[in-house]
């Protein structure tokens, strides 16, 4: 009984049950089984995309054309109507689409290249970088994010660009938590010691060790992030320094249309009309994060039965 | 307990370090805004003279880090300063202490927190219990949505709808809080209603979230099979077996939210006409009352670093492994 | 000049009962009243009969933690109503806009350089101390002098000094003749307070003030030794500062409050619906301008001015930014409020081809800067983005550049830096008032920067002519001049005059209500009764 | 250990028991039909390699299927109720109750929140079997039966204060505390050092013997059945390959498949001298902040030779490892590399010092990073050491392959689409890539099953002819050093207890460490335990 059973080789032998596929034939599995929700938050995420993309050829006016009827009542010509000085309201929320999803977008990037990046950095230089970044980010966060976000606009005026930096910066300190502390898990990985050993630099380790494996939590932080920017514009126009007119973003739509909802018993349509902004922003919440849990559900290989 | 004592102090002394960064931030940020004092409060009527006499009055004409080392100063002897406000040459000087212009206001603000904490944070543990008990199913889904609708409502928003439901056209509760230092508690109450549920509303979400999160997290531990083989029913299972392991990241979230609403409502406060700290620092930041900012900013970064270490003690409390090291 | 005040007195017999009509018309016609005049005066007497008592509750959109109750800083029109609630002054503006004497009985002057106020015996301030000269000395002698830091110090550069006669008369000698000095006095800010005590919030007001939470609210209770007959029908007043509009206008279809100011214009028409509300507009002085600096190029050149002011559409900037509640301007400050507003001058309209004619002639070429912020007015920037799309059709390029709110009086306004920007002005009581804050070549407030053309030295001159003029008459026909000069020549645009929109319960009762400020010239609490 | 056999005496019988098991989107047989039979107060051993489903086979003869498995089709009859038909609510008056469980990893699965004793008593409480205090009583008359120090207080620690070798005992305890029929354990011993593992076995088998209680007990190790199971049961991809009593079994395997478990280690190397010393640990001492871990070690590695570090946990073996990498700067002594001191710290290394010795990890699964394909794995140091670009590289990482005998196929895979043994060869092939000297094997087979490891051991042994590869293999399994090495260096506690040739090391006399170490190894003798426990008492 000294000889080798016949029946292995290296080559023979079985992985985890997992087939060879490619990456398109698992995101089509992966829809085909999506959950009902997953696949509602897709489509609308979709249908937002598409919106956003071809604005000017779905709105049916200009983003800041102007007509003679303020607040026109809904009718087949504007068919939301028109807001205080006379703008179709259905096409502002067209191209608040694109500028709203857009400014999220960039913020919410800019803040994850910068809390991300960071947090990464302090997760593998454990040592002062580690403690000079995350003292920072403890002091900022000590500091009412709404108010110094009012106070750094007021300084350095409230354009769409310095909007997005400091909405971005502010924002990048609760991203940089997270990521080092996904990051403080998978530094540990004997993968990441390999590549050190290896003697692989910072940057390499960051960019392809590390920064693979902790996708899933920060993309499902991403889609969160990415809704709450709506809301801090829309908080920042509520206190006079959101994005600047004409510029139509549903959050500051919000805002200008708010006062109408308490008008709702005498004009429904009227005070349905600020809830169709803020409708917009909660399906895309729900939606992105509908499709966020799937996600982070599929990647964790958390069972819940 | 050693080492709760140590973690305590070593944060304590973190946080004083932490409100020196604050304090030098917030500071340097109020100095680079354009204007001073003088030129907000008189605003189109404001004439060089009147407004350097303002700055004279005010100490303005000092070098700004003259008056941050006052300031800091002052302010190690628990002498929070005078607001710019009220002060005059002529007749007698009626500058309000920081002390005590913040003092009622963060009474107001703590109530209001205290009060959407005691509505909150029960609805959020039960929801994020229960929907970690059943999670996946029609219940599940239905409370997610719903918390993360009302989550992606502005603040303004979510106010504007609960007064128009419960003050327009059911009038349950009155659409403005304005209460004063004289006001009884069961009319404190009543009168805090609206701006309590709008928060709860707004925080609940991300609270029974994480709950539910940190909770189901913990059930693919060993452990919780373990449980499961030795007869325990499932909410046994989530109250006994996972609860007690997810209290530091509740906690946390707890803190953090509570923190919220003790530093972020300004938005709530003006809606409801609620005079909370909130309103105050715009209005200093506005008006450029250095020390009143500086206060608020202070009372904020205390309460976020207490909060913080609250969270930390109870994460050391409810675990075994910290609390009895070996 | 007592006349009004006789009036008023009758009025207040009239209603208390003391006279019948009768003897009301016959007391008013003897003092040279309109029969129609007098007949609405006792209607309004009559079906308005002011009834004692109630909890008033005033929403006032303005009120920060920083309000004081020191009138010398008080910056909004929180502090503004407060500070007539429970303060006097020597004059005040009635509810027709006349000039009648409140702490001064009555005021005179020869030369308009000497004034001599009487002022009125047995007044007390709250704190119980009787009101004489020593207090008008001290109360002014706080927004004077090299340390002041009072709002009114400008006001009053004026006054050489101030003299005491006995106990109830004050003389004022002034630097120069000013024939509307006693309208000066009137300003909210000069208040008269006990002397030692300019900003405990002490004064001789119909009410006394409870408690004051700056920025939240303040409580006042009526004074039972007010001595203004048929003022101050109110037993307790609450105002609140509501600063966000939808809550304001809830509070007040909730019931939350009584009567509250700044109707939020987007949504009038529906709130309108409310049963029961009133809405109140009154046009005042109050006016939108784009005050274009004559220092700065181009606007040096008249004819860029006039194409820009041709170019103009009123009447759209009315509808869109007032969406109608208020009136075009004629490119001065002088509002139909005012007692010398030239009626007589044309109102300017777009005239397209007549723009493009005077910008061709004026040879500028490019784009013009145009800065705005909605801290100078509410829909500034769309109003000056309607400007630029009305101007492009003369051929025109105007560059709406978008300021921040924060600073904006600071660094936008009135500052070389920038050419051309909007602006608000409250509007002041008299057309000297008016001409001094901002056209004239010695206030530092001149957002034109109109000194040096002929028009603009012609002006000046007419201007100190007027302030020594005391007969009526030559007065109006050279404040009718000044108003043709600045319309032609001067460097505002003045396309609006906004109304003040004001809201109240139907359980609120008033008589004819003033123009010259927000909310019954900040006075309601004084006038207004529940009925 | 005569059993009554009759059938009113059967306490647990499983017919035809499919289960399967969803993953990648798809659902998978796990057990294909097994039947089982238990009698009452019969030990069954169920043993197989990995993926045999043994573990799912043992829950489910108390009817518990993990989540994302399900029963599909056979009998759970326990007493003569069908387990597999019953809501997980009437399941629940059994478990915990009349059926019990050992886990793997004690430290794992007691709670972390609660005291021992309250865990140990929870399920009798909660049956109603006992009140608390009896409960608290028994519970310490079992700790004592158990051989738990100080057995009236230990309960009331926490889990963390207990060593694991403790724990799996309490763990038993709990187990046995409502005196329960069954009991299953599922490789309680895995994860426990040698040395524990014996007083463990020991104190299991007699708890197990004086309550009478049926047991199944799964494993992986031959040894370890062979001394605690009346019957054992070879399973294979979830199908039953034989089952026989156990003397039987060990003595005469029917199957050609048991026949290869039982085969155990062929792999003998003969050790050879050699003298030129490329690497040397001189007197090195070390410590993890104030905690010191290494005491004055030296140890040498001649060319192209194997040195085994042996030990147990806490020995210090692979603190070794990290001082000679440089991510564990000695606090004293130097490590020379063919003469020549090397700098203590990583970041001072130069590339090609970093280049000479490389490492291969225990677990393969996180020794490569899971987002890569082996391509960029075996790639990235040809890239990084040597230069390789482009076509070059990838005929380069081809030739590895098949090096390791694996070929150019897996080139795009990721390492979750290999097996454990092609994984542990990709991570040799990046060992080998970048032309090392020397190549620290950190328990590299330990988490093998016996045949993939072999294949291994004999891969690396190809290589190190091939190469003149010099291995420092760190391990703690005897036999394995026994496989592969020419030196033995046997620690404990930080210090080097005994080195030499390997023959020397192994021949008597032994240090008493070393001694304790070589007789704790289980063997095929069923009567081992029972020997080497009479003796050792």
């Amino acid at each position: 009984m000294t000889e080798k059973p016949n029946t292995y080789s290296a080559l023979s032998e079985v992985g985890a049950i997992r087939e060879n596929r490619t990456i398109f034939a698992n995101i089509k599995i992966s829809l085909l089984k999506s959950p009902l929700t997953a696949r509602f938050g897709m489509v609308v995420i979709l249908i937002y995309a598409v919106v956003a993309i071809f604005a000017p050829l779905i709105a049916p006016y200009g983003e800041a054309e102007v007509f003679p009827i303020p607040y026109a009542p809904w009718s087949s010509e504007f068919i939301f109507g028109t807001d205080q000085i006379g703008r179709d309201i259905f096409s502002r929320m067209v191209y608040g689409a694109r500028n709203t999803v857009g400014i999220a977008v960039a913020t919410t990037l800019l803040a994850f290249l910068i809390g991300g990046s960071l947090g990464l950095a302090a997760a593998i230089n454990r040592s002062y970088l580690d403690l000079v970044f995350s003292r920072t980010v403890d002091v900022l966060m000590a500091i009412p994010q709404l108010i110094f976000a009012l106070v750094l606009l007021s300084i350095f005026g409230s354009t769409v660009i310095n909007l997005i930096m400091i909405i971005a910066i502010l924002d990048s300190t609760r991203v940089f938590r997270l990521t080092r502390a996904v990051s403080l898990n998978v530094v540990v990985m004997d993968y990441v010691e390999a590549a050190r050993l290896r003697g692989e630099g910072l940057g390499w380790v960051m960019r392809k060790e590390i920064l693979p494996n902790i996708l899933p939590p920060l993309i499902a932080e991403f889609g969160l992030r990415f809704c709450f920017v709506f809301l801090s514009i829309a908080a920042l126009s509520f206190l006079g320094v959101g994005i600047q007119p004409p510029t139509a973003d549903w959050g500051s739509m919000v805002r200008e249309n708010a006062s109408l909802i308490q008008f709702a018993k005498y004009d429904l349509k009227a005070g349905i009309t600020p809830l169709l902004p803020a409708a917009a922003i909660a399906l895309l919440t729900v939606a992105v994060n509908f499709v966020v849990d799937w996600f982070l559900h599929k990647t964790s290989g958390i069972r819940d039965e | 307990m050693h080492s709760i004592v140590k973690t305590i102090l070593e944060r304590l002394g973190l946080g004083v370090l932490t409100l020196f960064a604050v304090s030098i931030i917030i500071f340097s940020a109020i100095e680079m805004l354009p204007g001073d004092f003088g030129e907000a409060i008189l605003g189109q009527r404001a004439t060089p003279e009147t407004v350097a006499a303002f700055r004279r009055q005010l100490g303005l004409d000092q070098h700004p880090f003259v008056r941050y080392i006052q300031w800091v100063l002052g302010a190690i002897q628990g002498d929070l300063g005078t607001s710019f406000s009220g002060r005059n040459a002529s007749g007698v000087d009626r500058s309000r202490e920081v002390v005590g212009l913040i003092a009622p206001r963060l009474w107001n603000t703590m109530f209001l927190a205290s009060m959407t904490a005691i509505i909150a944070v029960p609805i959020s543990l039960a929801l994020g219990i229960t929907t970690a008990l059943f999670r996946n199913s029609v219940f599940d889904r239905s409370v997610n949505t719903a918390t993360l609708t009302t989550i992606s409502f502005p603040e303004f928003f979510v106010a504007y709808i609960l007064i128009l439901l419960m003050a327009s056209l059911y009038p349950v509760f009155p659409s403005l809080a304005n209460v004063d230092a004289d006001t009884l508690i069961g009319e404190r109450v009543y009168r805090t209603a609206l701006p309590a549920l709008t928060l709860t509303l707004v925080i609940v979400a991300h609270m029974m979230r994480m709950t539910r999160a940190a909770i189901i997290n913990l059930l693919a531990s060993p452990y919780i099979q373990m449980a499961r083989l030795s007869g325990a029913s499932q909410l046994e299972i989530i109250i006994k077996h996972a609860l007690p392991n997810a209290w530091a990241p509740i906690a946390t979230v707890i803190a953090f939210n509570l923190a919220y609403l003790v530093v972020g409502v300004v938005v709530v406060e003006v809606v409801f006409v609620y005079p909370g700290i909130g309103q105050l620092m715009v209005d200093a930041v506005r008006t450029r009352d250095i020390p009143v900012v500086q206060g608020c900013a202070l009372i904020f970064a205390v309460t976020y670093i207490l909060l913080n270490l609250i969270a930390d003690i109870i994460g050391i409390i409810t675990n075994p492994r910290l609390l009895h090291p070996k | 000049m007592n006349k009004k005040n006789y009036i008023n007195h009758l009025s207040g017999q009239l209603t208390a009962g003391q006279i019948d009509r009768r003897q009301f018309m016959m007391s008013a016609l003897a003092t040279g009243l309109a029969v129609p005049a007098a007949l609405t005066l006792a209607g309004q007497a009559v079906a308005a009969a002011p009834k004692r008592g109630g909890l008033f509750r005033f929403g006032v959109a303005h009120g920060s933690t920083t309000d004081t109750l020191d009138s010398a800083t008080s910056e909004n029109h929180f502090t503004l109503i407060n500070g007539y609630t429970f303060g006097n002054h020597l004059t005040e503006v009635d509810n027709n806009g006349q000039l009648i004497g409140e702490l001064a009985e009555s005021y005179e002057s020869d030369d308009a350089k000497t004034w001599i106020f009487n002022l009125r015996k047995g007044v007390e301030f709250h704190n119980g101390k009787s009101f004489s000269s020593e207090d008008v000395l001290a109360s002014y002698g706080h927004h004077m002098g090299e340390d002041s830091t009072s709002a009114a110090k400008g006001l009053l550069t004026a006054v050489k000094s101030i003299k005491a006669d006995g106990n109830h008369r004050v003389i004022f000698d002034l630097e120069s003749a000013n024939a509307d000095f006693p309208f000066i006095v009137s300003d909210y800010h000069i208040s008269i307070r006990p002397a030692g005590d300019m900003t405990s919030g002490i004064g001789t007001g119909g009410y006394i003030v409870q408690s004051f939470e700056p920025g939240v609210k303040s409580v006042l209770k009526r004074n039972p030794n007010y001595w203004k007959e048929g003022r101050a029908h109110f037993d307790e007043v609450e105002l609140i500062s509501i600063i966000d509009p939808t809550a304001r206008q809830n509070a007040l279809m909730t019931g939350e409050i009584d009567a509250m100011d700044r109707v939020d214009l987007k949504t009038i028409n529906l709130f309108k619906r409310d049963p029961n509300i009133n809405i109140m507009d009154v046009t005042g002085t109050a006016h939108y301008t784009f005050p274009m600096r004559l220092n700065v190029d181009p606007f040096g050149n008249y004819d860029l001015r006039m194409a820009l002011k041709l170019a103009v559409n009123r009447q759209e900037l009315v509808d869109k930014i007032l969406l109608g509640y208020g009136a075009v301007g004629n490119d001065h400050p002088i509002s139909t409020a005012n007692r010398y507003h030239n009626s007589d001058m044309p109102q300017r309209e777009i005239d397209i081809d007549k723009a493009a004619h005077h910008y061709k002639k004026s040879g500028h070429s490019g784009k013009i800067p145009l800065s705005a912020s909605d801290a100078a007015f509410a829909g500034a920037v769309d109003a000056a983005q309607l400007i630029a799309n009305s101007a492009s059709k003369a051929g025109m390029e105007i560059e709406v550049v978008r300021e921040p709110s924060d600073g904006y009086w600071s660094n936008v306004w009135n500052n070389d830096a920038k050419g051309w920007c909007a602006c608000y002005w409250g509007g002041r009581p008299t057309e000297d008032w008016m001409f001094s804050a901002a056209y004239t070549d010695d206030t530092k407030w001149n957002d034109t920067n109109w000194k040096t053309t002929d028009g603009a030295k012609k002006f000046n001159r007419l201007v100190k002519e007027a302030r020594a003029e005391l007969n009526e008459a030559k007065r109006r026909e050279i404040y009718y001049e000044c108003q043709r000069l600045i319309s032609d020549d001067g460097g505002a645009m003045v396309p609006l005059f906004n109304s003040y929109v004001s809201a109240n319960s139907k359980s609120v009762a008033m008589g004819e209500v003033a123009a010259n400020w927000d909310s019954d010239g900040a006075k309601c609490v004084e006038r207004w009764w529940f009925a | 250990m005569s059993k009554d056999k009759t059938s009113q005496n059967i306490l647990l019988q499983v017919k035809e028991l499919q289960i399967e098991g969803f993953s990648d989107e798809k659902w998978h047989k796990i057990i294909k039909g097994v039947d089982l039979t238990l009698f009452k107060g019969e030990v069954l051993g169920i043993i197989g390699e990995s993926g045999a489903g043994k573990s799912t086979l043992g829950l489910a003869a108390m009817g518990y299927t993990q989540p994302g498995c399900r029963i599909t089709g056979g009998q759970i009859l326990f007493n003569g109720e069908n387990l597999a038909r019953l809501s997980e609510s009437k399941k629940r008056k059994y478990w915990g109750n009349r059926m019990t469980y050992v886990a793997q990893s004690a430290a794992a699965s007691f709670n972390p929140a609660h005291r021992l004793i309250n865990q140990t008593t929870d399920s009798t409480v909660r049956a109603g079997l006992k009140n608390r205090n009896d409960a608290f009583k028994e519970a310490r008359k079992l700790y004592e039966a158990l051989n738990l120090p100080d057995p009236h207080n230990i309960g009331n620690r926490y889990p963390h204060q207990v060593s694991g070798g403790q724990l799996q005992r309490i763990m038993t305890a709990m187990a046995m505390s409502p005196n329960p029929d069954l009991i299953v354990f599922d490789e309680p011993t895995t994860a426990l050092d040698v040395t524990t593992q014996v007083e463990v076995l020991g104190a299991m088998r007699s708890i197990v013997e004086e309550f009478n209680t049926a047991a199944i007990y799964i494993t992986h190790d031959l040894s370890v059945v062979a001394q605690m199971a009346d019957r054992i049961k070879v399973l294979r991809y979830g199908e039953q390959v034989e089952e026989a009593e156990t003397r039987v079994m060990l003595e005469s395997p029917k199957e050609e498949y048991t026949k290869s478990l039982w085969s155990v280690r062929s792999l003998q190397k003969k050790e050879e001298v050699e003298e030129d010393i490329v690497l040397e640990m001189k007197s090195i001492s070390a410590a993890y902040g104030a905690a010191r871990v290494l005491f004055d070690v030296g140890i040498k590695l001649p060319r192209g030779r194997t040195v085994a570090v042996v030990g147990e946990s806490g020995s210090g073996k692979s603190t070794a490892a990290r001082v000679i990498t440089g991510l564990l700067p000695p606090s004293e002594g130097s490590v020379m590399f063919s003469g020549e001191s090397l700098p203590a710290e990583l970041k001072n290394r130069t590339r090609e010092q970093l280049q000479k010795i490389q490492m291969i990890y225990q677990m393969a699964d996180v020794a490569m990073n899971p987002r890569q394909t082996v391509r960029e794995i075996i790639g990235r140091p040809l890239e990084f050491y040597l230069g390789m670009k482009g076509e070059l590289n990838r005929s380069r990482t081809i030739e590895l392959l098949e090096l390791i005998d694996l070929d150019e196929s897996f080139i795009d895979r990721l390492p979750s689409e290999l097996s454990g043994g092609q994984k542990q060869r990709i991570c040799i092939a990046r060992a080998l890539a970048a032309n090392p000297e020397v190549i620290i094997c950190d328990e590299v087979t330990s988490a093998l099953d016996q045949i993939v490891q072999e294949g291994i051991l004999q891969l690396l042994m190809r290589l190190q002819k091939e190469f003149q590869i010099s291995y420092l293999f760190i391990t703690h399994d005897i036999s394995t050093v026994k496989a592969i090495s020419d030196q033995v260096v046997v620690m404990s506690e930080g210090k080097v207890v005994e080195q030499g040739l390997k023959s020397i090391v192994f021949s008597p006399p032994h240090p008493d460490y070393t001694q304790l170490l070589l007789s704790s190894v289980p063997e095929m003798d069923p009567d081992w335990l029972t020997n080497i426990l009479k003796k050792r008492s």
